[in-house]
């Protein structure tokens, strides 16, 4: 019983990964300019990772499996961010703002 | 049936990636490609099961090769010059050479199939008594460091030798004439 | 159902793709190489998964580690354009004048 | 990059975890994927990682120009001195079942080595380019 309620619990968990990956896809192909784009980008690296590593750590159970998913994202969980926001820097001290809607 | 997907999926990105490659003019556009295109390599190639290769390539290319040609670029530069000879004859090259290749392919054994010669030859032996000769379990390392150890020896010695170039033709010992000659 | 995930994974790496493609600044196509890292990671590990052999995350960490050097060396070039200069401290003007320092 | 804290306290944590993690490539690569040459480029794009963060000036202070150098050339001989080894011992050259009592043993231990040699030859290596490269540098400070 408890092994089918993981089971499901982990398939949810993946679906979901997925399908704010795809999101973040989306975000990143539609979105109008540089820092909207990261900001979709952004629900690839915290969302969509997490549920789908949290997904399959489950379905490992407790193995060293597990443990290195743990270090995937906890990998993540640092450099993501770190890589958005050196690249957010890089943009602003080259000039780049953000597109703001026209007002007259 | 998934796996082959997989593949035929990545192979056309990268494909995509390297046409791209190939067009784009911007040399600090290529070098961000270049990466994408050995992140692709690298799944492929665990795809393939080829761990150890995948392995090497996710370390070379997302890292290393990034930073080196970013080096290189900052003593050129970021902009590739237009070609100017007419890029059909070497369109024609290329062509044919794919063609070649790929009439090529037509005899070789069937992807995967066991019966091909490579599968016959020295491979099964390495298979069945590596382990138990070398004592260890990742067959890849057994034959490159055991049972291919001379060739082993060889690659360093070409890597040594890359660097001892790199040395060679970059190292300043005289800065300050140096400096007056290049500049 | 890995293979769901895996299809999602592989679209959203072409999503990566086709952005960095499209560019339009190099910031664009560096943001889309971050993230198909990230995407491959993550299929690196739903393809251990799905081949049964989940072992092979070794690889996706080494991707993962390897992958930030990476894009730190491209912002580094963009915004300094060396990748030895060790930059300024925030006490001392931004930059462009680390000549002047020392 | 000096001045970024955010960058600066990633670097901190990550470095270390990068180094532990190619030791662990490098003598897991026995029993997983992995090996010397993945190993070295990994220890090499650690140290690289500190000279983007922290300038070349500071790591060439950490990992002298000269260390690499003896890295470069250390490597190779580990490798060729285990075949020398191996020849004293009375077998072929990089015939590693001489190296221990008993063969398969013998054999793990030379490949132990050589794939230490090869780590090492390649860390040098990829550091000496990336220095030579970087420090050919139009700012005057960053090579002194």
């Amino acid at each position: 019983m408890t092994h089918e309620i993981i089971n499901l619990a982990s398939w949810l968990s993946i679906s979901a990964g997925s399908i704010f990956c795809l999101i973040g896809a989306l975000g990143l192909l539609r979105m109008p300019d540089f820092f909207t784009r990261m900001h979709a980008a952004s629900v690839i690296d915290t969302l969509g990772a997490g549920l789908l590593l949290f997904g399959m750590m489950l379905q490992a159970g407790f193995t060293l499996v597990s443990v290195k998913l743990v270090f995937v994202g906890l990998l993540l969980f640092f450099t993501s961010p770190t890589a958005t926001h050196a690249l957010a820097r890089a943009a602003r001290a080259r000039g780049l703002g953000p597109k703001l809607p026209d007002r007259k | 049936m998934s796996t082959t997907l997989i593949n035929t999926a990545l192979l056309l990105m990268m494909a995509v990636a390297a046409v791209a490659i190939a067009r784009t003019r911007n040399l600090f556009s290529v070098v961000i490609l270049g990466s994408l295109y050995s992140f692709l390599m690298a799944t492929i190639l665990l795809v393939l099961d080829a761990v150890d290769v995948s392995m090497t390539e996710a370390a070379v290319g997302a890292g290393i090769s990034t930073v080196l040609l970013l080096a290189t670029l900052y003593l050129t530069q970021s902009e590739e010059a237009k070609p100017h000879h007419n890029p059909l004859i070497p369109l024609a090259v290329a062509l044919v050479t794919v063609g070649l290749l790929a009439y090529g392919t037509l005899g070789l054994p069937e992807f995967g199939s066991p019966d091909s010669v490579i599968h016959k030859h020295v491979a099964p032996r390495y298979l069945k008594e590596g382990p138990t000769e070398t004592g260890v379990p990742n067959i890849v390392t057994a034959v490159l460091a055991s049972y291919r150890g001379f060739d082993t020896l060889g690659e360093v010695g070409v890597i040594f030798t890359a660097g001892i170039g790199v040395i060679v033709l970059l190292r300043r010992r005289w800065r300050s004439d140096v400096d007056e000659k290049d500049t | 159902m890995f293979e769901a995930a895996a299809a999602a994974l592989l679209i959203s790496l072409a999503g990566a793709l086709a952005r960095a493609l499209a560019g339009p600044t190099v910031f664009d196509r560096t943001q889309a190489a971050n993230s198909s890292g990230t995407i491959a990671m993550l299929l690196l590990a739903v393809i251990g998964f799905m081949t049964d052999r989940p072992d092979f995350l070794d690889i996706a960490i080494v991707y993962g580690l390897l992958n930030v050097v990476g894009t730190i060396a491209v912002l580094k070039f963009f915004r300094y354009g060396d990748l030895g200069d060790p930059g300024s401290m925030p006490d001392e003007p931004d930059k462009q004048q680390s000549g002047e320092m020392k | 990059m000096r001045g970024d804290l955010v960058l600066r306290v990633i670097a901190k944590l990550l470095i270390p975890f990068i180094l532990v993690f190619a030791l662990y490539v490098q003598f897991h690569g026995d029993f997983g994927p992995g090996g010397g040459f993945q190993a070295g480029v990994i220890v090499a794009a650690a140290i690289i990682f500190h000279a983007l963060i922290y300038g070349l000036p500071m790591t060439r202070r950490v990992v002298p120009e000269w260390v690499v150098e003896i890295m470069l050339a250390s490597g190779i001989l580990i490798f060729a001195g285990v075949g020398v080894a191996t020849m004293l011992l009375g077998a072929n050259f990089l015939d590693y079942s001489v190296l221990a009592h008993e063969p398969a043993h013998g054999q793990h231990r030379g490949i132990f080595l050589v794939e230490l040699g090869v780590g090492i030859t390649v860390t040098g290596v990829m550091l000496m380019i990336f220095y030579m490269f970087a420090g050919r540098s139009r700012s005057p400070h960053s090579e002194k």
